[in-house]
């Protein structure tokens, strides 16, 4: 059963995922035919909408509709062909959960517990299918929204808060659930996942590396470069891009003019687009991505197709820049009503299952707002701690002054005693 | 005819009056467009002037700067918004190599009007990244000029003045000012853009700062003032050039000098200050030079901001030690 | 006729290529389908000579053979159908030059008058064919090594050697010639160029940029901004790859596991790769991509696949990392013996115009050799001009203290008068 | 067994004892396999430790930190070559927003041994970018080291310390004394990373210097020492932290400083030093610090480089004014 993160994981190098030889060729394949349509047009600055549907969509991989009718797909079914019952309700359980987790900190954002808050809603499906993708060995390397995949990694809901509201700059270890700190240089992170991930091969484990990105973050160099490094030394890594549709104001047109799951082929590996919204085309795509990677077959591009439904972060004013229509149209498409339609007409849940979900949904909201309420300020010094491992005489220099300015406030008459 | 407003809108005015006047003159950057930056900064620039003046970049920081320096060599003038201070490093390879010192490899032969906005430093409870003050990274490369305004009538006519200028100039805007509203008058004659200026005039000691430490400095000169200690406060404005002459000319009257700035003290403009004026000034000094200014440590997370940041007593603190030698 | 670059130049906005509507689309299909060899194998550390060979070749533009015979092709023929003997003739001429001028750097250097040279010998046809398809009002964005290209856009060629002199770091005026400084810092001028040409495009101008960079600088982040933003906005641009295989010591495989012409397509542009040792073939090639730019149909990538016959630069020594059956090898593609030898098949030329070309070519070297050692060194004040246009009081400063420190030498007993 | 050795040579064995001793110690950069790297400083390492542990990189200096900063969070300890000082700006970004405030951000929960190598400085006669001094441009980042040798004994054993440093360490070799022989014994004890060194002691006046202008300092005090001036020489060897009580203890006896770098004077690694010894020594000092060190303008063309850098003349010269006092 998916189990709530902070419990017990998976041992290290289990069993993996049942993935055979099928697919990789063929994928390419479907990936270098995708290329045809790349020819660049007179006009290419034509309509969001064109762009994203004309072209692109054919390509999308999706094996649960929006009315969540389960589609055959030959090439990726293998990755979720033995899925149970239990599991594709734990996936519903998941996006429900981190969807509530999200609200919750939203809310707290508003109540002024927070500074800021980025929402992952709309796109669980992404990250709760990329994330269960994973093995336990494998390690994550996550923007600043990647709510869902801690969730998956047991990375504690309460933790990930302490950077919102300003009590710390990341916090957790990253090496306790093999999710690295939050990262917010737009692109950085690729770069750290490629060089981890080359150090995974040198160490001759089969562990793979996942690093997501957004599809702004696909214009920034650091993000090419690590295209470059990962295929040149055929690293075991693969880049999930989560394309919600908008960099906070800009839309994907102003990063490029063709669908982002192509830009991989130019570095001579597979990219392939998957509905972001489908929790089961994601955790196919995925597993079989990594399998590639653990095979020694290098990096792989996936582009996950999907909206950011709210805000940019709590900060942001969307109104400024986009249409209601364009929500209420991916509304239809939401990830956990999917799922939901599925498991219903495949008699997979009953009645009790959504109380219960329900339930624990309001207990795990509650939790993390008790969590955050008591989190301690932290202490002043903490601002002289861990610059560096080593020391240095000025930290040390700066801390004892430090240390004399705030015993001067108490020895002052306010101060008292 | 002088108005009231914010220093955030001083800087749309400005910006607004520039695209107006000059059709070479460009605004670029994430976000600028419709949204009008996250500041609002650019508000309503793109609906005014169009999506081919006020340009939506991709995200992509050294090809922001990498592009201005293209269209400054086909004759524009881009003003390129970073969006947050710790943004910039991207871009800092265009910025060094190339912007710094194009002028200087074609023997003069081509000019590199480009201004690069950067709202900067802390006091506004953000996460990482959004509260540094990164300016003596700038200010030691030969080729850039670096100011800072501190109110919004400044903001208007130095924006101005940058953008008029031939040499690439990072403008540093002080984010936690930007809804401090202060006078501007569009008809004003501006002062020369690297010119320091005295906003309090003192006789005990000087204290110098610039952009969003000159309110401090204001407001500890008015506590010590009822301490009845007088102190001279100096803006300097510019950060490269530095305005030493003004500086020398306080010190040598008020014979205390205190540099007030967010950005760690190591290395930071009070090194050079202090040097330089300790050189100028050293049978006139009674005190050395004294800094205030940020911490050797990353910029904390907001619940620690203020422990880090130069405040009212640590000001104080620093200007009662200056006095006590 | 080709005349000497220092000679006067063709007006600007002239007629321009002889372009119709054909190539363009073929010439993308092409491109969509050389995607296809991308998928990436198990070994991809393979041996250079398999993946150069292999998988490459196949796809290579080639108006003219090593040994000198017309090929046909449909694309690009209709883009050099008219070129009459006499250009030819400037071709071969413009070829030979910049090799005589490239050679007597490399002795200069020797010498002692160079402090360092980075000769373009073998690269003479990539050059040569791109450069003399450019119209006068285009704008080059070169590296440093691009003598041939600034041949063809009639910088002297004097001043070229002022930087490896040391005598200034650039030093023409880029706006005289439209070709700008050579730039050091690998792949930055890729932007400059990109900006470049949406500052033409915003000038309605149907000029086009054209920025020349190395198999090495294919891996910088700069390069693939500059894809980016060059795609999104549309903007004339020709990206020129000069595939020389080495980046000092590094062969193209440190840097990419497909060919580079490849790349593009991922950003929404045709790629082409084109035999850069053939300049008719590169001519052309060159021709429809600035004429595609030109027709606001963007970016287009030009891969020469060419070879560095010599040192990276006066300073390297190749026997250290690569052997010399390498160079011989490619020896026999000489890009000036193919062409000597299609005009000798075609009667295009005679015994005269050989020892005509042989008196200008000594001519040449000996106008350039004298011009670098009498070239003057730079005045000490030189140091502080031009670090600002409008004046900087620290520079004012050390001006004035450098100023006085010179003077104390005059004064000193030694300076004597 | 003490052997003379070029400064180069000092470090290919300093980093070919590590490489041996430490099975994670990883050497990266362009072309620093076959080749040896541009100055041959890693010559024959990948022929004996194999290209996994002796790695040419892609040509992008942003990735190779990127990804050095990947394989130190899987456990590897990477050094990392940057070709020549003005190509290390791609990669200011990782450096500075990544490499430095890693350790921090993770709560120390992550640590960062990766050793950036930058052959640095002028003196070599190169082209544009090759001669560079950016060490104030990393001194001001909280969370990096930054070491400069001056000899080889001090290169092979800063370069044992930096790598074994459990945080990110700029070490920049002074390229032109890449060729200087010097003593080097393996088997001393070192002395701490960040001590500065007394190196010829004197009483009128402290100078000094790190990395090349140790030697030319040495120089001007043997020069000075004709004239019968008696200078004390200290190599700071690191510049980030600076050993201020070296300094300190130095110009309270001799009551007189000048600092010599070749990056610009200008926010450069003097005026730190400058402000704070004012600060220490306010007392004692009978003349103000003064500097000595490139001036404000993009490094000039080679055949201008002596006149740029400061030269014998140019220390003699300041220590004349500093004397004068
Ligand atoms: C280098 C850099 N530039 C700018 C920013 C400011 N910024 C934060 S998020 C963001 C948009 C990111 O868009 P995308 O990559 O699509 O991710 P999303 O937010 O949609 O998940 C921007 C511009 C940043 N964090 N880093
Ligand atoms: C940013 C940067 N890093 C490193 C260098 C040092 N360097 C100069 S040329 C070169 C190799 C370039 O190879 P390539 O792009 O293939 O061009 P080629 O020299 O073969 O023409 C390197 C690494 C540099 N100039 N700039
Ligand atoms: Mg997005
Ligand atoms: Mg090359």
């Amino acid at each position: 059963m998916t189990v709530e993160s902070t419990a017990a994981r998976k041992p290290r190098r289990s069993a993996g995922g049942k993935a055979g030889a099928t697919g990789t060729g063929t994928a390419a394949e479907a990936t270098g035919t995708a290329a045809k349509a790349t020819g660049a047009k007179r006009a290419t600055r034509t309509s969001r909408a064109a762009a994203g549907k004309g072209t692109a969509e054919p390509q999308l991989v999706q094996l649960l509709t929006p009315e969540g009718e389960r589609v055959k797909n030959a090439e990726y079914d293998p990755y979720v062909a033995d899925i149970t019952p239990e599991e594709l309700r734990g996936l519903y359980r998941d996006m429900v959960l981190t969807r509530r987790f999200d609200a919750e900190a939203t809310s707290l954002q508003r109540q002024g517990e927070l500074g800021l808050w980025a929402s992952l809603l709309g796109q669980e499906a992404a990250q709760i299918g990329s994330g269960r993708a994973l093995r336990d060995d494998d390690y994550v390397f996550p923007t600043y929204r990647e709510h869902g995949v801690a969730w998956c990694r047991g990375v504690d809901p309460a933790n990930l808060l302490g950077m919102f509201r300003g009590v710390n700059n990341g916090g957790w270890d990253p090496n306790g659930n093999n999710f690295h700190l939050y990262t917010i240089v737009i692109g950085s992170q690729t770069l750290h996942a490629t060089g981890y991930a080359m150090g995974v091969a040198k160490d001759g484990a089969d562990s793979a590396v996942i690093a997501y990105f957004g599809d702004g973050a696909s214009s920034q160099g650091d993000v090419a470069e690590s295209f470059t490094f990962s295929a040149v030394y055929n690293a075991p890594v693969v880049f999930f891009c989560q394309n919600n549709q908008w960099a906070i104001s800009e839309p994907t047109e102003k990063q490029t003019r063709v669908p982002l799951y192509q830009r991989a082929q130019g570095y001579g590996f597979p990219g392939v687009r998957v509905d972001g919204n489908d929790v089961l085309g994601c955790l196919a795509v995925t597993k079989w991505a990594l399998e590639r990677a653990r095979r020694g077959e290098g990096p792989t591009l996936v582009e996950a197709y999907t909206y950011r439904m709210g805000a940019h972060t709590t900060s942001d004013d969307p109104t400024r820049y986009r249409h209601d229509d364009e929500r209420a149209a991916w509304e239809a498409k939401d990830p956990i009503l999917r799922l939901r339609r599925y498991l219903e007409a495949s008699n997979h849940t009953d009645e009790a299952f959504f109380v219960e979900l329900e339930a624990e949904s309001e207990a795990l909201g509650r939790r993390v707002r008790e969590a955050v309420r008591s989190m301690p300020d932290p202490d002043h010094f903490a601002i002289f701690e861990n610059v560096y491992a080593d020391g240095h005489a000025l930290v040390d220099e700066e801390r004892a002054q430090f240390a004399a300015y705030q015993a001067s406030f108490a020895d002052a008459p306010e101060g008292g005693n | 005819m002088a108005e009231k407003m914010a220093l955030a809108k001083a800087i749309n005015e400005s910006l607004r009056k520039a695209l107006e006047s000059d059709p070479k003159v460009l605004v670029m950057g994430e976000d600028v467009g419709k949204l009008g930056g996250v500041f609002r900064v650019t508000d309503g620039l793109q609906k005014d002037f169009g999506e081919s003046r006020v340009i939506d970049t991709p995200l992509a920081e050294s090809g922001i700067v990498g592009t201005a320096i293209g269209l400054a060599l086909r004759g524009y003038r881009p003003v390129v918004e970073i969006q947050f201070d710790g943004f910039v490093f991207p871009a800092y390879d265009q910025i060094v190599t190339q912007l710094a010192k194009m002028h200087a490899r074609a023997l003069g032969k081509v000019k590199m009007p480009v201004v690069i906005r950067i709202p900067y430093g802390g006091g506004i409870g953000a996460v990482e990244h959004h509260s540094e003050s990164p300016e003596s990274l700038f200010a030691h490369v030969a080729g850039l000029k670096v100011v800072s305004p501190s109110n919004a009538g400044d903001a208007y006519w130095m924006m101005q003045q940058a953008i008029q200028s031939d040499d690439p100039v990072i403008f540093f805007e002080p984010k936690r000012r930007y809804w401090d509203k202060g006078e501007v008058d569009p008809e004003a004659i501006p002062g020369p853009l690297h010119r320091a200026r005295v906003v309090r005039e003192g006789t005990d000691l000087t204290l110098v700062a610039y952009g969003p430490m000159v309110k401090l400095c204001q407001e500890a000169a008015a506590a010590a003032a009822e301490e009845g200690k007088n102190l001279e406060v100096l803006d300097l404005r510019s950060v490269s050039p530095l305005d030493f002459d003004t500086i020398q000319a306080s010190v040598e009257k008020t014979r205390r000098l205190v540099v007030v700035h967010e950005a760690p003290v190591f290395f930071g403009s009070g090194a050079e200050i202090a040097a330089r004026i300790t050189e100028r000034c050293f049978y006139h000094l009674e005190a050395p030079v004294l800094r205030v200014g940020g911490y050797h440590a990353p910029y904390p997370p907001a619940r620690l901001e203020e422990e880090y940041l130069p405040g009212l007593d640590r000001v104080l603190d620093t200007v009662d030690r200056a006095l006590a030698y």
